[in-house]
């Protein structure tokens, strides 16, 4: 598959195709799903044909009446036909529900997702049972089953990864969980599946499925508190970040003042693929035009465009903030 | 001497005092009083006209939203705009289209299909015809001013509540869509009611059109499937207006109440529009076949058994919000269930084709095969995504976009258009062009396809409905690239159809003359365009297919054969038969034309609309406005011609006034009564739901002095005797009884709920403080809204008792106002069961 | 209204009557069992609910059944297959077999929806 | 796929069309158009061909190839606009365009699909 890439570059835009798919089930769960809507597919696609053939052989044939009397041909095809065949189907589906909504286990990933308009708020339980908070972007080991708790902070969101499971609503003041097994590694993409106002349609985010290894070093990473910067020019972005207020909406741990809880926390910017919630490559050049004009690329969300700042500051701002990775 | 064109019926004019009096009685007014008129058939045609307005305008939102998902990343359309267009598309199709379509179709053509002179209440028609005009335009007006709902036509909360949509949007549609219901509740009364005492004689229920049969389901599942909808609605808008925190997670409330209240009406509310559309294709077909519908008694119970089913099935539509998987399982056994009647009239209709010499492919029966095959392939869709897993993935996608357009295109659109097509002769006396027909269902029928069918690949691919635009390169462009040429497509289609039905063929259309399909159903018996009294004498029917089994009876019909052949006292009436055999029983009076309808609804739509920017007093105005207009409408209910008897022709004489249960005023009362019993199932339903989704809160217990709730009780109780011993005194000729039983009642019922509001006072309970106490509250102004209306019903009875016109023998008003007050006391004493007895209970 | 009436609405629709009272049993009880975690059952066991639940399937499939019993007998007094002499044996065939029918229907909707007490865990 | 069909096409019709100094011998328009949108041009620049790009930050690119200067001061020459697009800080220290370590034979694609626009 050409979207397999290694998690530090960035999903190519050119290998795209099929990392929001039904089609490209890459976990136990949305295999089997997959499979039952096979199924059903074909069957259905059968049915249709069929009826549709019985229609035409009644338009053209010169009999005056069906094959069989009347009400026969009504009660069999009509009833006793879509009876039997939809049995079945209420056993295979019923079967199907329980194989993929049994629960997780004990040594699963555990990670809590929040819905806001219109981004995703990531907490993962550390080894110690910590929380290493994140956003916008989920990274998960393969072949472990990963359990995901769900809810929002305002309107109804739907949690939705098409290549690893079904969906799950996030609904304020419930807390719903969805669990799956990744089976292959590679960048996927998700969305929210619930209208949930103005900006739903950029409501998205990038998984990235690992071996084991990676992924403990990821959310070992993601556990570190924020890289001081080195360079003048990242020390001016980060100056550049407490002068304008920044860090009232979003956190960066390890930088002191910067704990608002309104926006995703940036603490790893630098290392997501994604900005926006989705909808940008999280590039340097990518954050400085977010930064200088968020309202135009995505009108609406919570965050101003800080079209304010000279050319250097939003650099310098663009710079560190790529650097955290 | 028969009606073969409109020639004949001149003619026959000037011979025939009896038909000349028809005619006279049944003229509407001329000029602007017209607008008087409350006929059916006049009714029937605007109805009509202003569903297809309606559908044109939600039709040219559908092509803005094409043009914008055209190509990824489109900027035609902000993001703003394009929520409001969608929500407002949504809405437009669903309630001011679809379902009023149906009535409209409906109005115009049961009585004509049934005999039947018009509906029974031709006012209420013509006031919910009024009604559903000025409502709709009311939603329409918010889109001018770029204030229109954008909150989907589901109106999910927390995104529709005062938090995150202060504006007035969800106000347009909440009152708007409100104020409409009242159209589709009357609308759905008077169906039930001229279904079943309507018919002409020997229409036994057995030998009814079928599509009669599919309109009385309808109108059932009117009655018990809107008022979950209307209970939600108000209480969304009371939320938005007082602050009463029904859906308010932080306050007890719960967002998934609102799903389940909005899906316990909208997924019937999908059959509702289904079974119509059915009914005109188990209607359409047998005639060009040229052969009786294959089946009756199994098409009767698909349309039976699916309403029925179709209530057990609105779980489906929220089978992603966490509830236990057994529980969607039994959802999605009933939504495979239903998929068994669909089969059952699927098959039907083939074998009704198979049975004839040859189907004759008119562009009726075009757009009827077109439809079974798109809903059969919607229908299929449907049986996927009832399997929860499937659901889980094709929830909220393009999947599900695709499913259900195929579902409501098949299984509505093109019955409305084969309809159209087969009806229209009816009106304008001249047959729709075949060719312009062939054009129009080509290109409507291509186009849909071309438009629909990718998007089940565009949703499985990942796309979410309700998307303003997306990202290229996710692989969905070119497919909806396709959807957007064949939405066009389908819109060239409808302009063709449009250009035919409103210019070119009343202008071009050759003239239809008698029966033009060779039908076998009733409306069809003699000259077209149709009368206004539908039928010179209301005939006596031995068939379901009456023109087919007896070919003179049209003619016997048009020489005033049977009953009601003339009007020598030019009032207008028609024949009440009975409910299961059809045997004549009532001659009814029925109203003239009158101001009082359009009135009462420009009224009411005052009220609804001044209650958008929370204009109270004018409100109030309003309100009086539709009550002066309601009594003056009333005031000579209850005719009583002296003696008690008409002559119907065939030497028989019928009564003209009776009391009882039978009647169909009682009826009527009835219906209206069952209708708020299920609001009022669906608000206990919400107190039962909250309790069982909140962890942190149960339901407070009242702390108040137990004698309140007591004596509420107590005084509900006693006003129910006394107005009982009211209506017993009047049964006896008591005047001074009749009047004092009422007044007595009356402030015993308003200590009650003075009572009963007084324990919530007392046990210091505030609406806004969370969900519990919000819905206490509610129970208790649902008790006190029917106090204030049964009220206004008292001092109208008194009134009409002084006028001399309530008497032993007239008192059916009485008994109307003493069902809705017992209604009443019941409310109170289940409203104080909930409030004080539950709470401790549990 | 006497269910046994040939002439009885009621009893056309007596069948799908029980279907909505089987399935509000359901859905209400598992709802309540959920919400209060009275039973937590897992796949194939049979905690209280779904046994209770079952009996009530089967309370429902008995009494349809009686009610097959009475429309079959309704139809065969009015000639079962017989083509009818008159339109009062037509209507009460057509009541009959509607009844009938309208019964299977709802036999095989009770039938789907007692499918997943034998393989779900109650609450999950 | 339809964006990168265009600008093939643009740029089979500008290679004629384009004066002898502004070519890019060794840049490929097609590729360029990816890596503008890889590099996340399209968040601050409009740029006519590159569907996404809308952006308001910049100065829109349309009619590059016609175009006198870069940033108002760099004659508009190939070799001036590669290094731009490389280091943009070097030439112009208070452009608030960053430095996204494009490699020169990437940015010489860039350059190419620039040229391209007149």
């Amino acid at each position: 598959m050409g979207w397999q890439i290694t998690s530090q570059s960035n999903p190519r835009y050119d290998s795209m195709q099929g990392i929001q798919s039904v089609f490209e089930p890459r976990s136990i769960q949305a295999d089997a799903i997959l499979a039952l809507s096979n199924w059903v597919f074909a069957a259905g696609s059968l049915i249709f044909v069929l009826v549709m053939a019985l229609l035409a052989w009644a338009i053209i044939s010169r009999r005056r009446h069906p094959p069989l009397r009347n009400t026969v041909f009504i009660a069999i095809g009509g009833f006793a036909f879509p009876a039997v065949t939809l049995s079945i189907l209420m056993v295979f589906t019923v079967l199907v529900s329980l194989h993929i909504t049994s629960p997780a286990g004990e040594n699963a990933v555990r990670i809590h997702v929040t819905g806001h308009m219109w981004w995703w708020e990531v907490q993962y339980e550390g080894p110690d049972g910590e929380r290493i908070e994140t956003a916008n972007e989920l990274h998960l080991p393969i072949d472990r089953p990963v359990s995901i708790t769900v809810t929002s902070e305002d309107v109804i969101h739907s949690f939705w990864i098409p290549s690893l499971a079904g969906k799950v609503d996030m609904i304020p003041g419930h807390v719903n969980e969805i669990t799956f097994t990744p089976t292959e590694a590679g960048v996927m993409r998700g969305q929210c599946a619930e209208y949930c106002g103005l900006q739903h349609a950029k409501m998205a985010f990038y998984v990235v499925v690992e071996p084991a290894e990676q992924f403990d070093q990821w959310l070992e990473e993601q556990a570190q508190p924020a890289v001081e910067p080195v360079p003048d020019l990242l020390k001016a972005g980060q100056q550049a970040f407490v002068d304008q207020g920044c860090g009232s909406c979003h956190a960066v741990r390890g930088l002191p003042g910067a704990v608002g809880q309104i926006g995703p926390d940036l603490t790893h910017v630098g290392s997501r693929l994604s900005i926006g919630a989705g909808w940008l490559d999280g590039s340097v050049g990518n954050l400085a035009g977010w930064i200088a004009s968020s309202q135009h690329i995505k009108p609406g969300n919570r965050m101003p465009s800080f079209d304010r700042l000279d050319g250097k500051t939003l650099r310098a701002l663009a710079a560190w903030l790529e650097s955290l990775e | 001497m028969t009606f073969r064109s409109a020639r004949d019926l001149e003619e026959a004019d000037r011979r025939d005092p009896g038909l000349r009096q028809l005619r006279s009685t049944w003229a509407p007014p001329k000029g602007f009083a017209r607008l008087k008129e409350i006929n059916n058939t006049f009714i029937g045609m605007l109805y009509v006209l202003t569903g297809i307005f309606f559908f044109v305008v939600a039709g040219i939102l559908a092509a803005l939203i094409r043009a914008q998902l055209a190509v990824p990343e489109n900027d035609l359309i902000s993001a703003d705009w394009y929520n409001q267009i969608f929500t407002m598309h949504g809405t437009t199709m669903m309630f001011l289209f679809a379902v009023p379509m149906m009535e409209a179709i409906a109005i115009f053509v049961i009585p004509q299909l049934l005999g039947a002179r018009d509906l029974p209440f031709p006012r209420v028609s013509a006031y919910g015809y009024w009604a559903y005009l000025l409502g709709g335009l009311m939603v329409l007006t918010s889109l001018l001013f770029k204030v229109a709902p954008d909150g989907g036509w589901f109106m999910y909360v927390p995104l529709t509540g005062p938090e995150y949509s202060p504006g007035y949007g969800p106000d347009f549609w909440l009152l708007g869509i409100g104020f409409i219901e009242v159209a589709a509740i009357a609308a759905s009364i008077e169906l039930i009611i001229g279904i079943l005492k309507f018919r002409p004689p020997g229409m036994s229920m057995d030998r009814m059109p079928i599509f009669a049969w599919y309109m009385l389901v309808f109108g059932f599942m009117i009655l018990l499937g809107f008022p979950p909808l209307v209970l939600g609605d108000i209480l969304l808008e009371v939320e938005r207006a007082f602050d009463w925190p029904f859906y308010d997670a932080d306050r007890g409330g719960d967002p998934l109440l609102w799903q389940h209240l909005f899906w316990l009406f909208g997924h019937p509310e999908v059959y509702i529009i289904f079974l119509p559309g059915a009914g005109v294709l188990s209607t359409v077909i047998p005639v060009f076949a040229r052969a009786p519908l294959a089946g009756y008694v199994w098409v009767v119970l698909a349309a039976v058994g699916t309403g029925f089913l179709s209530f057990g099935l609105w779980v489906h539509h929220m089978y992603t919000t966490g509830i236990p998987v057994m529980s969607l399982s039994f959802f999605s056994a009933a939504s495979l269930a239903v998929a068994i009647p669909s089969g059952i009239q699927v098959f039907a209709w083939i074998a009704t084709i198979w049975s004839g010499p040859g189907v004759l492919f008119r562009a009726p029966m075009l757009y009827a095969l077109g439809a079974i095959f798109i809903f059969v392939a919607g229908g299929l869709t449907g049986v996927m995504v009832a399997l929860v897993p499937v659901d889980f993935q094709v929830h909220d996608t393009y999947f599900v976009v695709a499913h259900f357009h195929y579902v409501l295109f098949g299984g509505a659109v093109m019955p409305v258009f084969a309809a159209l097509h087969y009806w229209t002769p009816l009106v304008t006396g001249r047959l729709m062009s075949e060719t312009l027909g062939r054009w129009s269902f080509g290109l409507i029928f291509l186009g849909f396809n071309v438009a629909f069918f990718p998007m089940h690949l565009t949703g499985l691919r990942g796309m979410p409905r309700r998307v303003y635009t997306y990202p290229a390169d996710l692989g969905w462009d070119w497919l909806n690239m396709i959807s957007s040429i064949g939405a066009y497509m389908v819109a060239a289609g409808v302009a063709v159809f449009l250009w035919d039905w409103l210019y070119w063929h009343r202008k071009h259309g050759q003239v239809a003359g008698y029966n033009p399909w060779n039908a076998g159903t009733l409306e069809w018996h003699s000259v077209t365009p149709s009368t206004n009294f539908s039928m010179r004498s209301v005939p006596i029917v031995s068939s379901t297919y009456p023109l087919w089994d007896e070919p003179e009876l049209g003619d016997r019909v048009d020489r005033g054969e049977f009953y009601l052949p003339d009007s020598p006292d030019e009032r207008r009436k028609t024949l009440r038969t009975g409910s299961v055999m059809g045997e004549p029983r009532q001659v009814i009076f029925l109203p003239h034309p009158a101001w009082s309808p359009i009135i009462a609804a420009i009224g009411t739509a005052t009220f609804f609309g001044l209650a958008i920017f929370k204009l109270w007093w004018l409100c109030a105005a309003a309100a009086l406005v539709i009550i002066i207009a309601g009594i003056i409408w009333m005031w000579d209910a209850e005719p009583l011609p002296a003696p008690n008897r008409y002559d119907v022709g065939r030497g028989e004489t019928l009564p003209v006034h009776i009391n009882g249960a039978d009647t169909h005023g009682f009826w009527a009362m009835a219906l209206l009564l069952i209708f708020d019993a299920a609001a009022f199932v669906s608000l206990i339903f919400s107190a039962l739901f909250l309790w069982t989704v909140n962890r942190d809160l149960s339901p407070p217990v009242p702390e108040a002095e137990p004698g309140w709730a007591l004596a509420a009780a107590g005084l509900a109780v006693l006003a129910s005797v006394f107005f009982r011993l009211g209506a017993f005194a009047n049964r006896r000729g008591s005047m001074i009884g009749l009047v004092l039983g009422p007044l007595a009642g009356l402030p015993a019922m308003f200590a009650s709920g003075g009572a009963l509001m007084g324990s919530l006072f007392d046990a210091g309970i505030s609406p806004t403080e969370n969900a519990f106490s919000a819905v206490y509250w509610t129970f208790a102004g649902w008790t006190g809204f029917h106090i204030g209306v049964g009220t206004i019903f008292i001092f109208y009875t008194l009134a009409r008792a002084l006028a001399g016109k309530v008497t032993p023998e007239r008192r059916q008003s009485v008994m109307n106002v003493e069902l809705f007050w017992h209604f009443t006391t019941g409310l109170a004493l289940v409203s104080l069961i909930m409030i004080h007895l539950w709470p401790r209970v549990i | 209204m006497n269910v046994i009436d040939r002439d009885s609405l009621v009893g056309m629709v007596a069948g799908p009557l029980v279907w909505g009272a089987h399935f509000l049993t359901c859905y209400i009880a598992i709802a309540v069992a959920c919400a209060f975690e009275f039973e937590t059952g897992g796949p194939g066991e049979w905690g209280t609910v779904k046994t209770i639940l079952l009996a009530v399937t089967g309370i429902a499939l008995a009494l349809i059944a009686v009610l097959i019993l009475l429309a079959w007998h309704r139809w065969m007094q009015a000639g079962g297959f017989e083509k009818p002499r008159d339109s009062t044996q037509a209507r009460h065939q057509f009541m009959a077999v509607g009844g009938l029918l309208l019964c299977f229907l709802s036999v095989v909707a009770v039938i789907y929806a007692a499918v997943p007490l034998f393989f779900l865990p109650a609450c999950q | 796929m339809a964006v990168l069909f265009l600008a093939a096409a643009l740029a089979g019709c500008a290679e004629s069309e384009i004066p002898q100094g502004m070519r890019i011998l060794d840049g490929d328009p097609e590729t360029g158009a990816r890596h503008i949108r890889e590099y996340g041009c399209p968040a601050c620049h409009t740029i006519p061909g590159i569907r996404s790009a809308k952006g308001i930050v910049g100065p829109p690119l349309n009619k590059f190839a016609l175009r006198a200067y870069i940033t108002g001061q760099y004659p508009n020459t190939p070799d001036n606009l590669v290094r731009w697009i490389m280091d943009a800080p070097a030439m112009a220290p208070q452009t608030p365009m960053p430095d996204m370590g494009i490699p020169e034979d990437e940015a010489r694609h860039i350059a190419a699909y620039l040229y391209t626009l007149r």
